[in-house]
């Protein structure tokens, strides 16, 4: 995967989003890795649920030491978690960026025509707190274990087979798929083609691109399905098979949820 | 496919390292005897076997073929011959026309799940649908019903057997071309099948990895049908020979005869494998 | 157009999950009735993952380029199975990326969801006619409704859960402006879509019939496409 | 490539029919002679070319390589050797660590189109997009900005070339293996490159199709590179050959000394192709 990035100046530098591994340290040791998938699951669910209910200003301090004292725990490094708070992108830079002159009425500082709210600051402060919070606890939810121990854990829990199964397919062809665009698009980049200029040509020649993939995976899709048949899917409804819960996994789920509960009290009390 | 097994097939291929000769006919004619008892039906017994796809010429006109427990059949001819046809008939993914197919005495029912017959596909990545090599491998067994121990030694097994080991965490997609053929092979005896079909199988190889695959199909014990435009290949692991084209079987007969045959070969779009042919 | 975490109050990420849910359990129910479900799985899944990826072509729009949403393709592909799909594509982007989150992936996937499945129904109007004019237009509109309906629904959303200090009627008219700075945004995923599908129709019109037309894949050798 | 160049090479191949020997070598250096005048710049130049993936040991070390105009080089060594990576560098597709690579007497900067050289990928699948076979071989040609003239006679050229003028209407996702080849090989001609890269181009074809290809190369007046495991294919379409193996050039020389050599390339997981082997 690593050829993915290394395209440059091409038209298609871009489209490499796939060397970003989420299961590179799936294999580690730390306690999240040993927690019970079921248990980690909710767990941490429910941290993030708080996290998106806390409203009052006290709270964010501790809700970041929460997070990142888990992601601590995970033992993952510290750039992997920055790479991924990186990614987001435009939108929330731009929310962070037009909040503050955009909401409320307390004008803190004024320049020009712009002026900076306390509202709006109070709003982003918040916003962003939440963000890395929750963004961090999800990164370590699907980082420290192999995703198909995540998605059985969650298929147990009583998410429907046939959501779980499609997402694992999804997963394990993104990557074949996200190869075949990558050379097709180096194999249009070869025969001299630039998508610089917006005109009907490029549009059409993009939509034939996107209409070849779409056509290349519905036709492996049946391959698929039969190899899938003659290994005897269907014959049987899958069950996820599950490790038992130790007394160590359900404590942790315990601390989690009274950690939760306990943000989620604390706010409506400050609120109140 | 107990551990012994998986031993004694292991210690076999490392009898075979070096050895780049033709399969002894001889030595598989006894092989043959050893493997099947007068009395067992055949592995497979196909009878006036005929396919058509809706609004199109036949593709598969009353094609028979015996093939006995323990036989190994390279199966050649051009493409469009119907030789993927033919495999998705015997598998009961396909509906025929007309004809019969028995395998080990019991005739095969279109939809319905056959575990004594496996497929090795031409493209891997069709069937490496899992997240990891380990599930990937286990995916049969589970579906098979068996209880969590016997998935596990199965997949160990099968792992053993294939050389693939090391690499049970690894997601599919992490892995070479040769790894992959062998992963998607290891899926397929994971089931036990006694009778495998190849669709080339040595596409894409490099030759280290060819000639491991060589090596393992020396050694298999199981029945196999291995369709390839390799002629070679089929040389190397097969002591038998079908010819397709056109969607009828046009010769039938032992790999070192039939693969000698240049008139025959080339009035089907075949060349003689090189070390068949007359020197220049 | 993805809502990231933590920007929603926690009542509005699980208001998302109960639409979502509601949506994603109906379209699962009619699909279980539709036809065999398993046969669909692998299909769904693996278009799932091309318009994941198809998702990452950007079209050139100087001086900068865009995304594209694809949601209206999507649902136009899918039928029913556009509910999942999205479901599954947003968590995987959720995950993988960091787009949207986990949080708001019931919101995300209602904004996109919804707009999904009407322009599958808009395309299925043109049931057993093949005229190309009549694609294109099918197509265009469900590629430009497809937009216009999330960006509708996401600047609603937004709207009226960030406190901004603004009434009713202001409300509106910020939605309405919104909703009309992306039109060109729409023509332009109004014309892709139209190109796609007028494309498939030429190389591979089963799949505009929807998925409950599929030929069963069990006879259809697809293997076929090395032989033949 | 106009009209008569396609018909000359027409007959080329036309006499080519049925001739299965070896490159003859003195020949082929007449034949070099006469293509390339003393003065004029080789067709590829590589000087000390280093490349890694980041965060990667190296792919390739250090690796030099002068094509005079008019050779036709096979590239063999095992999956991993660096093959793949030495040709996205050869077209800037990715840009070298250290080293230089001049075409036709110009630097390769990468991320600079260069129509000079021209690129068939491994599956011919990844470079059909079209909806049909005629705007897939036109593509190149048009983002070249020519007329439309030109383009139709160039498209037309070029599918000549290919024997693929009847299917100029259909879609190219509907061809078999080898009609796409032999298309996804137009659509490269099409652009009229004087230096061709062919990345296994004989895998999935069977023997009609891969005869077909051979012949078709045996008279392309292109400077072409080809990289395949199969060697036989190699002996009897290159005149020289390369040999890479660990990201580096292991050997270099004529095809029937190199692939003669028993020693060498066994020792870089290679097998003489049959035809040079001795005798069982």
């Amino acid at each position: 995967m690593g050829q993915h990035g290394m395209c440059r100046r091409y038209w298609c530098q871009r489209q490499s989003p796939m060397n970003l591994d989420i299961e590179t340290y799936a294999y580690g040791h730390s306690a999240l890795h040993r927690w019970e998938p079921r248990c980690k699951l909710v767990g941490l669910l429910a941290l993030m649920v708080a996290f998106a209910f806390v409203r009052s200003p006290w709270l964010l301090p501790v809700m970041l030491v929460v997070a990142l004292a888990i992601y601590r725990l995970a033992r993952l490094p510290l750039l992997f978690l920055l790479a991924r708070l990186r990614l987001p992108g435009l939108f929330v830079l731009f929310l962070v960026m037009s909040a503050p002159f955009l909401i409320g009425h307390t004008v803190v500082v004024a320049v020009g025509p712009l002026a900076l709210r306390q509202e709006g600051l109070m709003f982003v402060g918040v916003f962003s707190t939440r963000f890395v919070a929750i963004l961090t606890a999800g990164v370590v939810l699907f980082s420290t274990a192999p995703l198909a121990a995540s998605i059985n854990a969650a298929c147990s829990l009583g998410v429907p087979v046939v959501l779980t199964e499609m997402t694992l397919l999804t997963y394990r062809y993104l990557h074949e798929l996200g190869r075949d665009l990558h050379t097709m698009q180096r194999a249009m980049g070869q025969r001299g083609f630039r998508a610089s200029r917006l005109r009907v040509r490029t549009l059409s020649h993009l939509a034939a691109l996107t209409g070849s993939l779409l056509v290349r995976s519905f036709e492996r899709s049946e391959r698929v399905y039969q190899a899938m048949r003659l290994r005897g899917y269907g014959v049987r409804q899958p069950g996820a098979s599950n490790l038992p819960v130790g007394w160590r996994d359900a404590l942790a789920l315990v601390v989690a949820l009274v950690i939760a509960a306990g943000l989620v009290a604390v706010d409506l009390r400050l609120r109140a | 496919m107990t551990d012994e097994h998986a031993l004694s097939r292991e210690s076999g291929s490392v009898g075979l390292v070096g050895s780049v000769g033709l399969v002894d006919a001889v030595g598989s004619v006894d092989r043959l005897a050893a493997l099947t008892p007068a009395a067992a039906p055949p592995a497979l017994a196909v009878a006036a076997l005929s396919f058509a796809y809706p609004g199109s010429a036949p593709v598969l006109q009353a094609v028979s073929l015996t093939v006995q427990a323990g036989e190994r059949v390279g199966i050649v001819g051009p493409n469009g011959a119907g030789k993927t046809t033919f495999f998705m008939l015997l598998c009961g993914i396909l509906s025929p026309a007309t004809g019969t197919i028995m395998l080990y005495g019991a005739p095969v029912k279109p939809g319905t799940f056959r575990p004594e017959i496996g497929i090795v596909f031409q493209h891997p990545d069709d069937q490496l649908f899992c997240a990891s090599v380990w599930e990937d491998v286990a995916f049969g067994p589970q579906n098979l019903g068996l209880a969590p121990a016997e998935v596990s030694s199965r997949v160990a097994a099968a792992l053993a057997l294939t050389g693939m080991q090391d690499l049970a965490r690894r997601p599919p997609h992490h892995l070479s071309g040769g790894e992959k053929r062998m992963v998607a092979i290891a899926g397929v005896l994971a089931m036990q099948p006694h009778l495998v079909i190849y669709d080339e199988p040595g596409v894409y190889l490099d030759m280290r990895a060819r000639r491991r695959l060589i090596q393992f199909l020396q050694a298999a014990p199981e029945t196999f049908l291995l369709a390839t435009h390799d002629l070679d290949f089929i040389l190397e692991v097969c002591e038998r020979v079908v010819v397709f084209d056109a969607g009828q079987i046009v010769a039938d007969g032992l790999a070192p005869t039939i693969l000698a045959d240049a008139a025959l070969l080339a009035a089907h779009g075949l060349e003689c494998p090189a070390r068949l042919q007359p020197r220049m | 157009m993805h809502v990231p975490d933590g920007l929603l109050p926690a009542s509005v990420c699980i208001a998302g999950y109960a639409t979502t849910g509601a949506l994603t359990w109906y379209a699962l129910y009619t699909i279980q009735r539709q036809d065999d479900p398993q046969a669909g799985i692998p299909r769904a899944s693996l278009l799932t993952a091309a318009f994941f990826v198809a998702s990452w072509i950007h079209i050139p729009v100087p001086p900068t380029s865009v995304h594209l949403m694809l949601s209206g393709l999507l649902g136009v592909l899918l039928g029913y199975y556009a509910m999942p799909a999205i479901l599954i594509g947003l968590f995987l982007q959720a995950i993988m990326f960091q787009h949207g989150g986990l949080t708001t992936l019931g919101v995300n996937a209602t904004i996109f969801g919804v707009p999904a499945l009407l322009a599958g129904a808009v395309f299925r109007l043109r049931r057993g006619q093949t005229s190309r004019i009549l694609t294109g237009v099918c197509g265009f509109v469900a590629g430009a409704g497809g937009v216009a309906l999330a960006v509708l629904i996401f600047y609603s959303v937004l709207i009226t859960t960030i406190p901004l200090t603004i009434n009713v009627d202001q409300e509106r008219v910020a939605i309405t402006a919104l909703a009309l700075a992306h039109i060109p945004l729409m023509v332009l995923e109004g014309l892709f879509t139209m190109l796609v599908v007028l494309f498939l129709q030429r190389v591979r019109p089963e799949l505009l019939d929807g998925p409950a037309r599929y030929v069963p894949p069990v006879l259809v050798s697809a293997s076929e496409s090395y032989e033949s």
